[in-house]
């Protein structure tokens, strides 16, 4: 299993699972698993969204065919299936039978990129997250592969509504095409809110970066790790989650979005002129996509497959579980949503994006990458061309920093601390407040010893990384404390068990990050 | 340690931004006008006093007595003020001795000039109007003599010249005023284009502005290095070349022949002015350029004897046009413009330590006479007119013993401060190293007989002879832009007239003599007791020389320097006394025979005297520049310039361009078809000829 | 020159060469030119289609080739970007302008001016052919390692490098924003009657 | 690897094929497509050139030329609608005022 660290196995699997290989047929059966999964459960969302209905307008729903109605919808399905498949004579024929595709395929292979990970648990005692990683496609740009597949998503609203040649479907495609354009952008800022907080693109990533202490504390009680408090909804301070649930319903026309299909305007909209099987694959499209969206919601906003809070009770559920459910959740969100509110005047609608969602999002933004400076939890991605090194002249015994651009000359320039500018590093540090800087003990050491480092020892060469490492902001002023900072051999192997205060924080924000890189291989490699 | 020498800079420009905007700040006239009568004195003196500690701590302390230091705290003197396409100036400040002893003088003398004018403008409706620009002429001149470089001394040079216009013209509601301040910075403007284009050809030979520079990058460290930028050795002819033009602009400034029309005019002021910017600091800016650029100069004779000439002429026709003048200040201009002649003349013979001592006297001699002078015509309710005056000196007992001690001081008189600072010069000419001593000593020995001469002749039609007044029935004629000036003074002067014994409330019926008040007399004294002391306690000490030394190049010539003077120096001393006392002798025998009248002849008389009338015509040279410069010259202009340069050729060539374009474009605009694809089959065309021939290119050089 | 052209050859025709049998195209090979296919013949159809609205669309198709292109170039970033911002953001503008205007109906017949089409078309096939011409005769065929090339297209590496101060993509990239804060504001102006 | 001649004959085709469009199309709504063509065409060109040396820089320019045509497709869809409002058309050939 890649790079989870060893301590991280203890108590919940059997060693020989740490050396298991993801076969190169994971991602093939995982996607018949979620195409399996995503057409598969589209009657059962209808039934739910029916159900539920139901239940809101204090009636019964369906409920003659099968136990509680379940069978219902196969029925109607069974139904569309053989029901003739009507051609209006004007229709633009390939255009007009290729939009239900259009439609339904981004749909479908939106949910590619999720980060739907079977067997996710969770170490109770040291908060590690292990997953079998079943996701398709763990790619980096996972984020922008679904935002790319939904934007492609207004193809097949808007061909259908130019094909066929009817002009209540025109304006149903006119108002699809605006409003999905319209409502991505605010989309696309409340995500970026997360991206930023969570410095990656990857689902994946994405979701372990919610699996830490909820931020304003350092340490506290193991429960909390990971927990509800610590997932985005949360962290990005509620704003993003709700310009994104409001963008989500509108990316899937549905109420009270669901202008371009507004029965006592337009008829049916984009899809009026279709039926039987056409009519249904637009069906399926919308649901599917309502499931890819909710399953983004849950990925970055609700911790994915994380459960809400790190005890046992709920770890031992899978973490597949606890996305399913998230997702189920949202979808009953949809339901009860459309039973709810009316649907809104276009104006309405296009002034909410355009007016109030999306400014909001990028002050939002703003705060929020302004923020990340300020906190600590943000992504603690150190520059890697930004080293920094103690310089051991003996007549200058302060550190000095070097400067290496990244041209390929690969020339170090020598800057001294002086005339450096301060340029913020994530994690809310400067270049110039040198956290290995000699603290006033330490002048007692012999001059060309590294900061801290009881006088006598003979400095070992230390490996830039390591110390990169050890320059973490979580572990501030540790030439003060008078521990040796800079470890001149591994620690044992033990010593992660028994993490004292220092560790464990500094666990917490950028290391936790450089595992979590390091659990991606691809990315291993290149190291 | 930093620097705060650019507190001295600061210091006037904050005065200058509060007198600016001290009507936002006080909305009462009379809270105004007393808060700007602190605050601007009060920078000043200020900033003198910065400067007494930035010359104890900084300068004398540094190797060299030589400091750049930047004009903006915080930055350092490399930080370049303008970097072009390799013209760089740097906004640094020189503190050396030269730039520190002009700032001692124009911060210290001006403080008191300011502290004089707080007195003399009390009544001025307009006064924090004054005291703006006149802060704003401190900044300038302090920009001016501590620039570290010559684009820096433009700019304070522009500056000073801007505030001299805006003050000479400060009345401006009378058109003779405006008149004043216009022809003052037109004729100013003719010099410093001499100045900028000298500024220019030094950047083409040195390829630096800057005075001075690490490892000897400056001008004048180059000049003393007998090097350009490039190393090659100096070419004698550029130099002079970039002395002269140079020379022009300190011409200019300096009221020098034959620039020197403007500052007689320039009295128009009120006397404060002429005190601080037409004796005292601004004209003397063109001998501290002169002595700024003593190593340049050294480097070129031709240029240096053109100095001594056109210093001594100055001199000798400044002082015979003094002997005539019956306006008070009219006669200090003209003795202002002799004495700047001398400071010229010391220059030329590569003296240039005494000019700059003599800068230093005058400035405390001339400031005292004018500001004296002031006095009286504030005594006096305006009049300048010594034909009106006489009989001062039972009246205004204490204006006259400042006046006194002027009036001995500039005409050299043993032992006073122009007794030594003249004596250095006459010395120095007589050795010219030009070989025209005998002439240089001759003229300049004639020039102080009549400058004692005519210093007493204002003594005694002012003080000595019999009034020729009526007192308690002075006119009151008081400078004012404002006709309501004299309603609102009136309210306002009887409101104050309990609270100082200033007496000018019965200003407008008829007012009585009256001694001045604290405020202007002060200064006096201090002046007073500067100019008997200076020049016996620098002078034969040797002080000032020591003192001057690194600012200064010495004029070597080999062994054509060794001229010997023409007397020795002891008998140089006696003959200088003999003639300041004869001079002033000759003026009380004259004068004193003719007590009731004041003048020597009447007035019939002297129209009808060739010499009388051509003197009082100030040797014609308005006439000249009038009949040269505006008839003539407006009439080239009209008939070549206009009507054949600019109509027919300029006009011409411009024309002909457009008619050929338009017939031209006539035939060629039918490509234009208005269709877009049309262009663009063009574009692919030009496209397609340029890949065909790339490719040819390409082809045949990998072959 | 006649190198590099038999360099290319082998490339394309090593399946029709008798002792080449064993070096046919390899997949990625095979990839690229059926995506090289899709996207040129979609183009094809962008300028003969005479249905504003069927020229958009197979215009779209075009740029997801070309989307998968940039992947087999290991440009992934630009590739998501390309579908995000011309498939996803240019052309829906595209239909619906088309459609605003409704102008979906086929355009008239051929153009009148053939004098015009028929020098394009005979410029066209110089310029095709110049264009065929200078990468063989120009470049040399060393690509650099698959290593080399490996991150460059990974969102890290842009972001790195193009808000790099060191590098000179920082201020174009602030530049960019100006200008399309300058394109929105021209285009409200242009497109609202009233403002 | 596939190597990078192919990719530039490609988007030399892609290019004069945007360029053939641009000169005999009479629709400027077309037209405009053609000029994406023609960007996109050269976006393979950087993109491809950019692997070749294996630096980042091909790729910068793509994604500033992405700006620039989003910035351009606005205005110019902007002009063809402001057009058609005046003039009930946009036909290109009706379209030659700017003209001697």
């Amino acid at each position: 299993m890649p790079s989870i660290g060893n301590d991280l196995l203890h108590g919940i699997l059997p060693n020989y699972i740490g050396s298991f290989h993801v076969v190169p047929w994971v991602p093939y059966i995982a996607l018949a698993g979620i195409l399996g999964f995503i057409l598969g459960i589209v009657p059962g969302l209808i039934w739910i969204e029916r159900v539920v209905i139901a239940l809101m307008q204090d009636r019964s729903g369906p409920n003659r065919v099968g136990p509680r109605g379940l069978l219902q919808t196969m029925a109607d399905g069974v139904k569309l299936f053989f029901k003739e498949d009507i051609s209006p004579r004007s229709v633009d024929l390939k255009i007009y039978y290729l939009a239900p595709v259009i439609a339904m395929i981004p749909a479908l292979a939106g949910g590619g990129t999720l980060p739907l990970q079977a067997l996710t648990f969770r170490n109770v005692h040291s908060g590690a997250l292990f997953t079998q990683n079943l996701t398709v496609g763990d790619v980096n740009i996972g984020l922008l592969y679904i935002l790319a597949l939904s934007s492609l998503q207004v193809y097949g609203v808007v061909l259908a509504g130019w094909s066929s040649n009817n002009k209540y479907s025109l304006l149903g495609g006119l108002r699809a095409s605006a409003q999905l354009i319209s409502y991505e952008l605010a989309m696309g800022l409340s995500l970026l809110c997360v991206v930023v907080m969570a410095g990656s693109l990857n689902l994946n990533d994405i979701v372990a970066a919610q699996n830490v202490m909820p931020w304003p504390l350092k340490s506290g009680p193991a429960e909390l790790k990971g927990s509800i408090f610590s997932w985005y909804w949360c962290q990005s301070l509620f704003v993003p989650v709700i310009i994104y649930t409001i963008a989500m319903i509108a990316e899937t026309n549905r109420a009270p979005f669901d202008l371009p299909e507004a029965e006592s305007e337009l008829i049916a909209g984009f899809h009026t002129e279709y039926s039987s099987m056409k009519f249904a694959m637009f069906f399926m499209g919308e649901y599917a996509s309502m499931l890819t969206v909710c399953g983004l919601n849950a990925a970055m906003f609700w911790g994915g497959p994380l459960p809400p809070f790190n005890m046992v009770i709920f770890t031992v559920v899978p973490g597949v579980v606890w996305f399913i459910l998230k997702v189920m959740l949202g979808i009953v969100f949809y339901v009860w949503l459309r039973a709810t509110l009316p649907r809104l005047r276009y104006d309405a609608l296009m002034n909410l994006g355009w007016k109030r969602l999306l400014p909001v999002g990028l002050v939002w933004l703003f705060l929020i990458a302004g923020f990340g400076l300020v906190r600590e939890t943000g992504a603690a991605n150190v520059n890697e061309d930004i080293t920094v090194a103690a310089d051991n002249s003996v007549d200058n015994p302060t550190l000095s920093v070097h400067y290496r651009p990244t041209s390929s000359t690969g020339e170090v320039k020598h800057i001294g601390r002086k005339a450096l500018p301060s340029l913020p590093l994530p994690g809310g540090r400067k270049l110039n407040d040198d956290p290995a800087a000699p603290a006033p003990g330490a002048e007692n050491g012999t001059p060309g010893q590294p900061a801290g480092q009881p006088a006598g020892v003979q400095p070992a060469p230390q490996p830039a990384q390591e110390e990169r490492h050890e320059e973490s902001p979580g572990n501030p002023g540790n030439g003060a404390s008078g521990v040796a900072p800079l470890p001149v051999t591994p620690p044992p192997a033990g010593g992660a068990g028994r993490p004292n205060e220092g560790g464990e924080r500094v666990r917490l924000a950028p290391r936790e990050g450089g595992e979590r890189r390091g659990e991606n291989p691809e990315r291993r490699e290149e190291r | 340690m930093p620097s705060y020498a650019w507190l001295i800079v600061w210091l006037p420009l904050l005065g200058f931004l509060h007198n600016a905007f001290a009507g936002y700040l006080y909305k009462d006239l009379a809270a105004r006008k007393k808060a700007v009568s602190y605050i601007a004195p009060g920078v000043v003196l200020a900033a003198f006093v910065v400067t007494l500690a930035v010359l104890k701590n900084e300068v004398l302390t540094a190797a060299d007595h030589r400091v750049i230091v930047p004009l903006i705290p915080g930055l350092s003197p490399e930080t370049p003020w303008i970097n072009i396409a390799g013209f760089k100036a740097n906004f640094g400040l020189l503190l050396d001795p030269l730039s520190m002893l002009m700032a001692m003088v124009v911060t210290g003398i001006g403080g008191l000039i300011h502290i004089y004018a707080t007195g003399y403008m009390a009544e001025d409706r307009e006064q924090p109007r004054f005291f703006t620009y006149f802060n704003l002429f401190i900044f300038m001149m302090l920009l001016l003599v501590l620039g570290s470089n010559f684009l820096m001394m433009f700019v304070g040079w522009e500056g000073v010249g801007s505030c001299s216009y805006l003050l000479i013209s400060f009345w401006y509601t009378d058109e003779n005023n405006a008149k004043a301040g216009n022809k003052a910075f037109i004729v100013n403007r003719v010099g410093d284009l001499g100045f900028a284009l000298g500024m220019m050809a030094i950047w083409s030979v040195f390829g630096t502005l800057s005075y001075f520079g690490e490892k000897g990058t400056g001008v004048m460290q180059m000049a003393a290095r007998h090097v350009d930028l490039l190393g090659n050795p100096l070419n004698i002819g550029v130099v002079t070349l970039i002395c002269s033009l140079l020379f022009v602009g300190a011409m200019g400034k300096s009221a020098q022949i034959p620039l020197w029309v403007w500052l007689p005019d320039a009295m128009a002021g009120p006397t404060p002015v002429s005190a601080l910017i037409h004796a005292a600091t601004m004209v003397t800016a063109g001998v501290v350029m002169l002595t700024r650029c003593s190593w340049l100069f050294v480097q070129a004779p031709g240029a240096l004897q053109l100095v001594g000439w056109i210093g001594l002429a100055t001199a000798f026709v400044g002082a015979t046009i003094g002997l005539v003048q019956s306006d008070i200040k009219r006669v200090l201009a003209f003795s202002t413009v002799s004495q700047l002649g001398y400071m010229f003349l010391a220059c030329g013979v590569g003296n240039f330590t005494a000019g700059m001592f003599h800068v230093l006297t005058h400035a405390c001699f001339k400031a005292l006479l004018f500001l004296g002078s002031g006095a009286v015509i504030h005594s006096m309710h305006g009049e300048q007119d010594m034909r009106k005056m006489g009989g001062l000196k039972k009246l205004i007992p204490r204006t006259w013993f400042v006046m006194f001690i002027g009036t001995y001081a500039i005409a050299g008189f043993p032992f006073l401060s122009g007794f030594f600072s003249k004596d250095e010069i006459l010395g120095s000419a007589s050795a010219s190293p030009w070989g025209n001593g005998v002439l240089l000593y001759g003229v300049g020995l004639l020039t102080a007989f009549m400058t004692a001469f005519y210093m007493n002749r204002l003594m005694h039609k002012t003080f000595y002879t019999d009034a020729r007044f009526v007192d308690g029935e002075l006119h009151a004629h008081h400078h004012s832009n404002f006709d309501e000036h004299e309603d609102a003074h009136g309210a306002d002067a009887h409101a104050h007239e309990g609270a100082n014994d200033h007496g000018h409330g019965d200003a407008h019926g008829g007012g009585t003599v009256h001694e001045s008040p604290p405020s202007m007399m002060i200064p006096l004294y201090v002046l007073a007791v500067l100019s008997v002391l200076v020049g016996i306690v620098l002078g034969p000490t040797k002080i000032f020389e020591h003192f001057l030394e690194p600012s200064v190049a010495r004029l070597d010539l080999g062994p054509l320097a060794e001229v010997t003077p023409l007397v020795p120096e002891i008998v140089g001393w006696v003959i200088s006394g003999a003639i300041a006392i004869g001079g002033l002798t000759l003026a009380a025998m004259l004068y004193g025979s003719r007590k009731q009248t004041g003048e020597l002849t009447t007035e019939a008389s002297k129209v009808k005297n060739p010499l009388y009338a051509f003197l009082a015509n100030k040797w014609c040279f308005d006439l000249v520049y009038n009949k040269v410069f505006i008839t003539i010259g407006g009439k080239f202009a009209d008939r070549v310039l206009w009507k054949y340069v600019d109509v027919r050729l300029i006009d011409g060539a411009v024309n002909g361009v457009a008619n050929a374009v338009g017939k031209i474009s006539g035939t060629i605009r039918k490509v234009q078809t208005g269709y877009v694809r049309n262009y663009a089959l063009g574009i692919l065309f030009g496209v397609v000829a340029l890949l065909v021939g790339l490719l040819a290119q390409w082809t045949t050089l990998n072959r | 020159m006649g190198n590099a052209l038999c360099r290319a050859a082998r490339g394309t025709c090593s399946a029709y060469i008798p002792g080449y049998l064993n070096a046919m195209p390899s997949a990625p090979i095979l990839v690229f030119f059926i995506l090289a296919a899709v996207a040129v013949i979609s183009a094809l159809m962008v300028v003969t289609n005479v249905n504003p609205v069927r020229s958009a669309l197979s215009l779209v198709v075009t740029f997801l080739s070309v989307a998968l292109l940039y992947i087999t170039l290991s440009a992934h970033f630009i590739a998501a970007v390309q579908i995000i911002v011309y498939a996803g953001a240019i052309m829906v503008l595209f239909l619906f302008v088309i459609m605003l205007l409704n102008l979906g109906a086929p355009a008239e017949a051929e153009p009148k001016n053939k004098a015009q089409s028929r020098a394009a078309l005979a410029l066209s096939a110089v310029f095709l052919t110049a264009l065929a011409l200078a990468p063989l005769v120009t470049f040399s065929t060393d690509a650099k390692s698959e290593a080399a090339i490996k991150n460059l297209g990974t969102v890290s590496t842009i972001g790195a490098s193009l808000y790099n101060p060191a590098l000179p993509w920082l201020f174009p990239f602030e530049a960019t924003s100006i200008l399309l804060l300058v394109a929105v504001v021209g285009a409200i102006v242009l497109a609202k009657r009233r403002i | 690897m596939v190597p990078t001649s192919y990719y530039m004959i490609l988007s030399g085709i892609l290019f004069t094929i945007g360029v053939l469009g641009v000169l005999v199309k009479r629709n400027p709504i077309v037209i405009f497509m053609c000029i994406e063509l023609m960007l996109n065409a050269a976006n393979i060109a950087f993109v491809a050139l950019g692997r070749h040396f294996a630096q980042v820089n091909g790729q910068m320019y793509v994604i500033f030329a992405l700006a620039v045509a989003a910035a351009e497709v606005s205005v110019g869809l902007g002009i063809i609608v402001s057009i058609f409002r005046t003039r009930e058309s946009i036909n290109v050939d009706e379209m030659n005022l700017m003209k001697f």
